[in-house]
């Protein structure tokens, strides 16, 4: 393991105290229980909250700003945030409507912030992201596992509670999004959480893993390492698999386009990725109207992307296009 | 007459930690090939707060102790598994205060709360592996047991076997529940990480009772 | 080699279309030669032009739009680009008052800009960068190379372009940009070049590349690997050196600081840097007044970063926070 | 009479492709060791293009062929070695136009023009770690040899004979232009990429010369 960090159990404050520093004008730290958030306070509005294990930047602290969250809640590298951080936080962004929580759906965050939320002294409620399509038998009763979608989610409802709309609007839009959302992901490497210092999983220069979660939880298979088009021609069928399966009518449909890094793969390739995953899915009858390439919910140092498809209506884009100024998203602003 | 206290609450958290840590090895790669690879950490982070807990701890009764115990799990641990085993500390003393532990069924009445509480925390049951393919056996059995009046040392073998059997039943089933439930068939093979962690939490405490 | 390709030798364009495609709002590909311009050309000002070897994005693609580059000419990777690329981007961009090339101090970038600089039918001018201090000795008669600061000149310099400046006040300001800013960069993995297919230089797990430059090429010396605050320490010491070896009074000056990432870190990692690197410089009298993290000048999937402090005088700041709209660089628009 | 065609150019471009590419090895350790690892790719990229040339280039003069083959380097190498190539054939060319090439003096003469080129776009000159450290020397012995009217045989000798002493030359300097100007004393040791490529090429031309 090769990474620059002084010792294992300071990498996360320092990293965040860096973060605060860099980021002075737009976000604020707050330590024992450590949450960020906005520096200037919003008023009269649903305080979005997020959170969830380290490892995923700039999901979620990245997204702390105006037109998308009012406070993060960061946990130890790729473990769920504990319910004093969401209840501190959630404290300090109330502003008199409720708390909206965005949670990507893994036991551990579920759990951890339905605590926080049962011990709330002022009204919530929680969006459950669950994009993956890796994750697609309905016997797996967790359901589905939240992925790069989520910063979608989070942009949208983000820009709705923006407009001053109730809770009950926000958890209803949010979980719209989401239903409306499907990623596919795979790896060419693992990934080595500092703490343990080795790589989760072992893979061969051969091989790539096919259905990846982004703290490299297993996928759907180990597959054989192929040419960049048939990798993305089975990401693009899983998603569009997905969608049919549920009865969404993606075809003829305008979309989103997120190709999305896990931070070892470098832009060209993102790019690559990007120019094969847009044929395609127009083949598919849909209209790309709107694409994000980058690195937006990463899984520490894996080599690796995915791919996410968000259907557009009207209100979905008109959100996603409104103002946005966070430290790693900002437009119109 | 009480017959849990404080002090052996102390002595098997620091019996815990050293087991924990003595399987470092086994929890870190069981959670790296069927999870994100960081349950020896949260678990080792846990037991690490506990210890720190000792002069906190002394003066309280068994019931509090163990309360504040699930408490400070639960904003320590984080995770899948910070919740559930809050949730078990907590329920478990909340049952004792009420019952008190004068006998060897109250205190399993207590144990099954807490497993109780982790059940509803979790949403899961007995075949979806997870830590509950150790700790609902467990808890049946040690009511059972207690119930037949069975000598502590019985009682202890017992557990310490069904925990055993428990855990090692993880490994040939499908998850449904916990980040395993990803892998569908993948997840065949191996054992639960805390299914693990739990039996070795288990027979470590066992162990502490029949060298009393 | 584990990458996202399908054959070598398309990688580029395919990677190229991907780009153009995702930013279609902003940018426009020409093929054969290959160049990038802004999708709409902008009138009576001074036409910016960049560019270099691929392998480095987002520079200078990702730098396409209002307030930055007018057009970029892309090279193979790691190869500068050549003159017919340059003429036809000048000839395309060009509005009637003169071509900037901002063009990285490297023997082939220079040769190839300056070829087209001799064959342009109209006024051109060329600012080379040169923010690499870990080339600090003299006899190196090639001078310093171009890395991580490029991207501030690009910026400034564009800022500057859209006020409608003429060639003679953008250059002089681009060499004033470029004179104020010093660069460090350190390797901690080695980049492959694809179509190498193979690791530019061995680098054993307890080795670090101080001073290593953006294509790979061996830097200052091989060092032990250590902590993170050690090497940032030697970093910013170097770039202090620098400074105070050309005469520049960083100390009470404001800076930006900019923690660039070569593609394969994660932003944690870089933020730690920034963290320890924003205090150290503190230390030296310097207020820390701008800041950017992330990965901004890549050097294929390098692991490693590089520290960049360019000192700002009002005009500096002023042009650094004038509104930008590019692929890779947004604000205030 | 005319002591170049083109059809010899086109042998000798075939030959020096056939040399690239058997030296891959050679010229991609040596870029990566001091450089940045591209050098064969620009080189073998510029011999296939040159390659794909042959049509148009029969009907041309020696002297026309040659420039246009710089032109065409010019448009496709890049990197360092692409602008000096081009240089070189680009004024090599022109050269020939202007003077004729029925003497081995006037093509020495013709060849120094080129390698003057190099020298002007690179702005360097022997004893800087360049393909220069070969060509210099070579175009002198070039035109010193051809002064003294010696055999073709000998001259295509002294050439490869005076290419290889160059090219180790290199091995032994610390570079002051192009990219392992960056090195200082971590250069020596190594042989400049681009006067080892230099040396193929002119080691394949004269034996092509001498097996004619
Ligand atoms: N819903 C659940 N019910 C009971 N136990 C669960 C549940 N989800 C996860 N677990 C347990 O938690 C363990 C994983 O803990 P840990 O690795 O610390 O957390 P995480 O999965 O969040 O990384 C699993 O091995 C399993 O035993
Ligand atoms: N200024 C210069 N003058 C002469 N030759 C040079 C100069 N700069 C570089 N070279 C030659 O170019 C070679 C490198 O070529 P190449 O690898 O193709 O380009 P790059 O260095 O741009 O990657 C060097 O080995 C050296 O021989
Ligand atoms: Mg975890
Ligand atoms: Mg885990
Ligand atoms: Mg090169
Ligand atoms: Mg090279």
């Amino acid at each position: 393991m090769k990474k620059f960090i002084n010792h294992v159990d300071d990498l996360l404050v320092e990293s965040l105290s860096g973060f605060a520093a860099a980021h002075s004008d737009l976000v604020q730290l707050h330590l024992e229980p450590h949450y960020l958030t906005r520096k200037h306070k919003a008023l009269d509005k649903v305080a979005i909250i997020s959170g969830g294990g380290s490892g995923h930047e700039p999901l979620h602290s990245g997204y702390i700003g105006y037109g998308m969250l009012d406070a993060a809640c960061p946990g130890h590298v790729f473990t769920s945030p504990t319910p004093d951080q969401m209840l501190a936080a959630a404290e300090y962004v109330h502003a008199g409507k409720g708390v909206l929580f965005i949670v990507k759906n893994y036991s551990g965050d579920v759990m951890n912030f339905e605590m926080a939320a049962e011990m709330l002294p002022f009204e919530s409620a929680t969006v459950l992201t669950s994009d993956d399509v890796a994750v697609n038998n309905s016997t797996y009763t967790t359901g589905r596992r939240g992925v790069a979608g989520t910063m979608i989610v989070e942009k949208c409802v983000g820009s709705l509670a923006e407009t001053g709309a109730n809770l009950q609007a926000c958890k209803t839009f949010g979980d719209k999004v989401n239903s409306n959302i499907a990623s596919m992901g795979v790896a060419l490497t693992s990934c080595t959480v500092p703490a343990a210092g080795r790589p989760t999983f072992d893979i061969d220069h051969t091989e790539l893993e096919m259905g990846v979660g982004i703290h490299g939880e297993p996928g759907r298979r180990r597959e054989a390492m192929r040419e960049a088009d048939a990798i993305v021609k089975d990401l693009v069928a899983a998603i569009m698999e997905d969608f049919n399966m549920r009865g969404l009518h993606a075809e003829g449909s305008e979309a989103l386009l997120l190709v999305n890094g896990f931070a070892g793969t470098p832009l060209m390739e993102l790019y690559l990725i990007y120019n094969t995953a847009a044929k395609l899915f127009a083949k598919h009858g849909i209209t790309v109207a709107r694409s994000l390439v980058g690195n937006y919910t990463t899984a520490l140092d894996m080599a690796g992307a995915s791919i996410t498809l968000c259907l557009l209506d009207e209100e979905i884009k008109q959100h996603w296009d409104n103002a946005v100024h966070t430290p790693a998203l900002r437009w119109k602003i | 007459m009480s017959l849990i206290n404080t002090a052996f609450i102390i002595t098997a958290a620091k019996a815990i930690q050293k087991t924990i840590v003595e399987n470092e090895a086994t929890l870190e790669s069981l959670d790296r090939e069927i999870g994100d690879g960081d349950h020896y950490i949260n678990m080792k982070r846990g037991a690490g707060v506990v210890m720190e807990m000792e002069a906190e701890l002394l003066p309280l009764t068994a019931d509090a102790a163990l309360h504040k115990i699930g408490m400070k799990l639960l904003s320590t641990i984080g995770g899948a598994s910070g919740p559930l085993l809050a949730s078990f500390f907590m329920s478990m003393g909340k049952t004792l205060k009420e019952n008190g532990d004068d006998s060897h069924a109250k205190i399993a009445a207590a144990f099954a709360a807490g497993v109780e509480a982790i059940r509803q925390r979790g949403k899961a049951d007995v075949g979806e592996k997870t830590m509950l393919d150790v700790l609902i056996p467990v808890s049946h059995a040690f009511t059972l047991a207690a119930t037949q009046q069975h000598d502590v040392r019985l009682i202890c073998a017992t557990l310490i076997h069904t925990a055993e059997q428990g855990m090692l039943s993880t490994k040939d089933l499908i998850a449904t529940k916990g980040r395993a439930a990803g892998l569908g068939e993948r997840a065949i093979g191996h054992i639960d990480p805390g299914a693990k962690s739990c039996q070795l939490i288990i027979k470590t405490v066992c162990n502490l009772v029949l060298n009393k």
